[in-house]
């Protein structure tokens, strides 16, 4: 299976990208790149050269610097929001589909509410009351789209649990963690992985849109959204500054769209994963 | 006699390279107002050989030898409208697993108006006859109720038998049947099989039957054809295979189905 | 002498439907009373959607009864004793119709055969493996085998690994459950032929499901008829049911396809 | 069909109530005082006296219950107070900036239908040759486009490098391309998608097979019975489409100086004006709902399994 992804070379090629790119976020503090924060007037809207390889923006700041440290920035608060839904959802929904009954239709009500309300708009809506800031986006976007998963994880766990195979387990006297780390886990483990890399792009785009509109990550730290929002103001005069960091947003997210299908392809014959919107 | 179909040679392969054969050199007849059976296990092409006939091979797989003759004249080289004018009327068919076979989101009788519709003009009131007498030829008293109901709301058997008016409303001289009743209790099998029995008898229509199940084939088979691997490996008269099957895979299958009905046998019980 | 395992008028629902929408019941089960006897092999028949296999899940304590209990040896399983239920499970075991369902298809033989040897005798991966290989050669494959993956099979070596698996912890009754049902009739002789082997060799208790008169006949001592939920009659051989069972069994049984061409061969 | 669309408008009322109590409460948990920031807005001196004379103004005095079942009762004649910064009534403010919001996220859908419904047919029935490449290369750059970032691209190009086009504001046609482009090009890209897997899906399947046995024409198969059936999941879609147009409007109208309601409601969130927060969510969160229930009748009308759930057999 795994031989099969790697055949093909869109994967191939996203996933050296994403590496590429995961390994130059890590590593950012130690590649000798000027301080992405610090402001220097006196070279402000420099052009490209040997001191700035990608010039300086409206306040002197090197682009290349911020555009690395903004990938810490954009890939960290994504990987946080996911492990956190990757928890709680996988939790509440397996939850819901198992146990049944009483508590897997609060579960769901409480869900229901929360995708009554059109994503962005209630993570506006969040980051109104909890204040802006990377800390208060992250908990936004997560607010805004547990529910969803949560709802696709219950639709998994009640097509395993009406399978044969996990009630011959049960007969077989499986029971319990066993059960869930035999055979339930496996069988929803590749499903969540699926769905979690299709929705990485989307959630980065969300985490910029917010920063992009001042309501998340705040000046002076580096992300990609207020890089463009930023150079908004510039469009006329310096429009590469809103191209660097576009460019970036948008390649990175290209290439788990990429990843998230040839997975797809690779591991869901079930079909339970169609493609979806929000 | 003259056959009213005959298949002859005929070779199936996949699409893909290299090429996979999935029938080889078949070949076979039915006679008007007889069944023909064809026998094998699953995956020994029988599916595939009859659904070549009408020109219904799935994508990804392909003919790629021998002729099959409708009334003495080739079809499988007649362009595709001309093909689409024998389905449904000369030729009809019936499938497996009729859930799967009704679109969902019309009702039985789109579905039977869309059939009518494709091969004659007729008046909504002449459409509306037809419709009629051919449920109530496979038993249906209310008809207008089946009519008026979606597929997802009648019973496996149920479907079956509207499946089967279907292909009798416009008088068929062949009906194919693939594996029609292999999803379906004895009770309801032995329904739609006296159903087409019924038919065939009542219009000299010539049935090709697809099954796995000799009992099946012994109830309603005039000739059966034994494939196996791809290949027919022995074809004769009902009777005569029952009595002395040659090929291992015939005498396999004859023995499988006189080990499955002999403790009702030995209990007495006539069946 | 108390029957091994019983269900006792027993019911079961399903419920359609929920809180916003109108909710709907089907009466499945309404009152179904079954025994079956140490050794002895039961057959259980009845037209498709009659809730047969309904009250094999009940059985098997994979469903609970609405109404009505099951017991396993005169103890109440929905009890729940842990040691009592331990014993139970160890000794009620199934093999499903859906032969490809039925097992996990990240394992391998080995390993399906091999989990309830884990889990009853409380021994390694490693070593259930290793006896999951005898196992294999009594439903009539290799040793070998156990390192295969299910794809790897046929329906029909399929279905044996299933038997294996229902046989490895020395049950005292199999559920089959529509076993043979989706298996090519070649196949399903085999098969039925290996269960008739078990049966004679080991004196385990049967209950055999099926919608198919034939399949039963030969393997079991007694025929039980379920029609409209309940079990209607119940007979030492499908003849005698025959003869005292009503239109539902006369129906099933002509509607049985004929041994041999009739007067057709001599058209 | 009657009763199916009474039952599920009847299912609204509770939903809007819990989502009006939940945007209620979350409120009350907000960080900082409301009485302080409506000081500030008031440019009142933040006193003692003055903080508690406008706690009892706004009713913060009372318990929670009481002050929801007050707001409640003014919701209900549409009374939702009034700004911290303009000091008039919310629902006023909002209503006048909404027109310009619906039009432009009205547009996005019609684009978005009018677009993607050739373009998925096209890659299914060019499967694995070039329009289909080229529809699925077009629908992975569409999910991948920031929308912003879109948006900023087509003013460099249409407004500061050719100077065909508007950069911003509102007027005539010209000045609704560029947002409606920019906010219907991910929707776009999703239901090409979707389309085409629908379209593949139901072309392999055994209905239509049994419709080819029938004789039914290659024509009738595929615009009749395919179209329909892959049409089902991305009429769904279309209510999910606008919750993201309405979400994405707010970015649209920022970039586009769009006179609209998302911009005035960006500017609240950083002046923490509550109320007008509270009426902007509440305001949206409906339209969604409704636009959601008329798509769910939709839905029902083109399938049956879902009008006649509980009803079968």
């Amino acid at each position: 299976m795994s031989t099969a992804l790697l055949q093909k070379n869109t994967v191939r090629l996203s996933l050296v990208l994403l590496v590429i790119v995961g390994a130059v976020a890590v590593f950012a503090p130690w590649l000798g790149l000027p301080d992405p924060e610090e402001v220097n007037l006196a070279e402000k809207l420099a052009p490209s050269g040997p001191g700035h390889l990608l010039g300086t923006d409206h306040l002197g700041r090197d682009v290349l610097a911020r555009l690395v440290f903004g990938a810490r920035t954009s890939i960290g608060s994504v990987f946080a929001i996911l492990l956190l839904i990757a928890l709680f959802s996988t939790l509440a929904g397996s939850v819901a589909g198992f146990v049944g009954g009483a508590v897997d239709s609060v579960i769901m009500r409480i869900c229901d509410i929360f995708l009554t309300f059109p994503t962005l708009i209630l993570a506006m809506f969040f980051v109104g009351i909890l204040g802006t800031g990377l800390t208060n986006v992250i908990l936004a976007i997560f607010l805004t789209h547990w529910a969803w998963y949560a709802r696709i994880v219950r639709g998994i766990a009640l097509s395993l649990k009406s399978r044969e195979y996990i009630l011959a387990a049960k007969v077989a006297g499986t029971r319990g963690f066993s059960l869930v780390a035999r055979h339930i886990l496996p069988a929803m483990a590749p499903q969540v992985l699926v769905l979690a890399t299709l929705d990485i792009g989307h959630m980065m785009l969300h985490v910029a849109g917010l920063s992009f509109l001042g309501l998340g990550v705040q000046p002076p730290m580096p992300e990609w959204g207020v890089m463009i929002g930023d150079a908004r103001q510039f469009i006329w005069t310096e429009p590469q500054l809103m191209l660097y960091p576009g460019l970036a947003i948008f390649i990175v997210v290209m290439a788990f769209n990429l990843l998230g299908d040839g997975l797809r392809d690779a591991l869901d014959r079930s079909g339970m994963l169609e493609e979806r919107v929000r | 006699m003259k056959a009213l179909l005959e298949v002859r040679g005929l070779e199936i392969e996949t699409a893909a390279r290299p090429a996979r054969e999935l029938v080889r050199g078949a070949s076979f007849s039915v006679f008007a107002g007889e069944t023909t059976c064809v026998v094998g296990a699953s995956g020994s092409g029988k599916s595939l050989s009859c659904l070549s006939v009408p020109g219904l091979l799935p994508p990804g797989v392909r003919k790629t030898g021998g002729e099959v003759r409708f009334r003495g004249e080739r079809i499988d080289n007649l362009p595709k409208e001309a093909l689409r004018r024998l389905r449904g009327t000369a030729i009809s068919m019936v499938m497996q697993n009729p859930m799967s076979c009704f679109d969902p989101v019309f009702t039985i009788k789109s579905h039977f108006l869309e059939t009518i519709a494709a091969h004659e003009r007729l008046s909504r009131r002449e459409a509306d006859e037809k419709m009629m007498s051919a449920l109530a030829e496979v038993g249906f008293d209310d008809g207008a109720k089946i009519l008026a109901a979606y597929p997802f709301q009648l019973s496996g058997g149920m479907l079956q038998r509207v499946m089967l008016a279907m292909a009798l409303s416009l008088d068929p001289a062949l009906l194919i049947a693939d594996e029609p009743t292999s999803d379906l209790d004895t009770v309801a099998q032995a329904r739609v099989l006296d159903l087409m029995d019924a038919a065939r008898r009542g219009r000299n229509m010539g049935v090709l039957l697809v099954t796995h199940d000799f009992g099946v084939a012994a109830k309603m088979a005039s000739s059966i054809v034994v494939m196996d691997g791809g290949q027919v490996v022995e074809t004769g008269e009902a009777g005569a295979i029952f009595a002395a099957p040659v090929h291992e895979s015939a005498k396999a299958l004859v023995a499988a189905h006189e080990k499955l009905c002999a403790p009702l046998a030995a209990e007495g019980v006539e069946v | 002498m108390t029957a091994l395992l019983s269900a006792v008028d027993v019911q079961r629902f399903y419920r359609r439907g929920g809180i916003f929408r109108r909710g709907e019941r089907l009466h499945v089960l309404k009152g179904a009373t079954l025994e079956i006897g140490r050794g002895k092999a039961v057959g259980l028949v009845g037209r498709s959607g009659c809730g047969k296999s309904t009250l094999g899940r009940i059985l098997l304590g994979l469903e609970r009864p609405d109404w009505g209990s099951v017991f396993f040896k005169g103890k109440d399983i929905s009890a729940k004793d842990g040691g009592e239920f331990a014993k139970f499970r160890k000794s009620v075991q199934v093999v499903f119709q859906n032969v490809q369902g039925s097992v996990n298809p990240r394992m391998t033989a080995g390993e399906i055969i091999g989990e309830p040897l884990r889990n009853f005798f409380g021994i390694s991966k490693r070593e259930a493996v290793e006896r999951s290989r005898p196992l294999l050669e009594q439903v009539g494959l290799k040793g070998s085998d156990a390192d295969k993956f299910p794809p790897h099979f046929s329906g029909g070596e399929l279905q044996r690994v299933c038997i294996a698996r229902a046989l490895a912890p020395e049950p005292e009754v199999i559920v089959f459950d529509e076993a043979v049902s989706s298996l090519d009739m070649v196949v399903q002789a085999r098969v039925l032929e290996l269960v008739q082997k078990i049966r004679d060799e080991r004196g385990l208790a049967f209950l055999f499901i099926s919608h198919d008169l034939r399949v039963v006949a030969g393997l079991c001592d007694e025929v039980a008829l379920m029609d409209g939920g309940v079990i209607a009659a119940r007979e030492r051989s499908v003849a005698t049911l025959a003869k005292t069972g009503g239109a539902t069994i006369a129906r099933m049984l002509e509607s049985l396809p004929p041994a041999g061409p009739g007067e057709r061969a001599f058209r | 069909m009657g009763r199916y669309i009474l039952r599920r408008i009847l299912t609204l009322i509770p939903i809007l109530f819990v989502v009006s109590v939940v945007v209620f409460l979350i409120l009350r948990m907000a960080k900082g005082d409301p009485a302080m920031a409506y000081l500030r807005m008031s440019n009142i001196p933040p006193t003692e006296q003055a903080l508690a004379e406008a706690r009892i103004e706004l009713g913060l005095d009372k318990p929670v219950a009481v002050q929801y079942a007050d707001w409640f009762m003014k919701a209900l004649r549409l009374d939702f107070g009034r700004s911290y910064v303009t000091g008039r009534p919310v629902l006023e403010e909002i209503m006048h900036y909404l027109p310009a919001t619906l039009a432009l996220a009205g547009a996005g859908l019609l684009l978005t239908m009018a677009v993607s419904v050739p373009f998925g047919v096209l890659a299914a029935m060019g499967k694995d040759r070039l329009p289909d490449h080229l529809m699925r290369a077009f629908s992975f750059v569409g999910v991948s486009m920031p929308n912003f970032w879109l948006g900023l691209l087509l003013v460099y190009l249409f407004s500061v490098k050719l100077g065909w086009l508007p950069p911003m504001g509102r007027g005539g046609a010209g000045h609704m391309l560029m947002p409606v482009v920019t906010l219907s090009f991910m929707s776009i890209a999703i239901n090409v998608r979707f389309l085409r897997a629908g379209l593949l899906e139901h072309i392999r399947s055994r209905s239509v097979l049994f419709a080819r046995a029938r004789g039914v024409s290659e024509g009738r198969i595929t615009w009749i019975h395919v179209m329909r059936n892959a049409m089902i999941p991305v009429v769904t879609s279309m209510g999910m489409h606008l919750g993201e147009m309405l979400g994405g409007a707010v970015i649209v109208e920022n970039i586009f100086s769009w006179p609209g309601v998302g911009r005035f409601a960006v500017q609240a969130v950083f002046n923490r004006d509550y109320p007008t927060l509270q009426c902007f969510i509440l305001m949206m969160t409906v339209i969604f709902v409704l636009c959601n229930l008329c798509v769910d009748i939709l839905y029902a009308f083109i399938d049956p399994r879902i009008r006649l759930a509980g009803e079968q057999r």
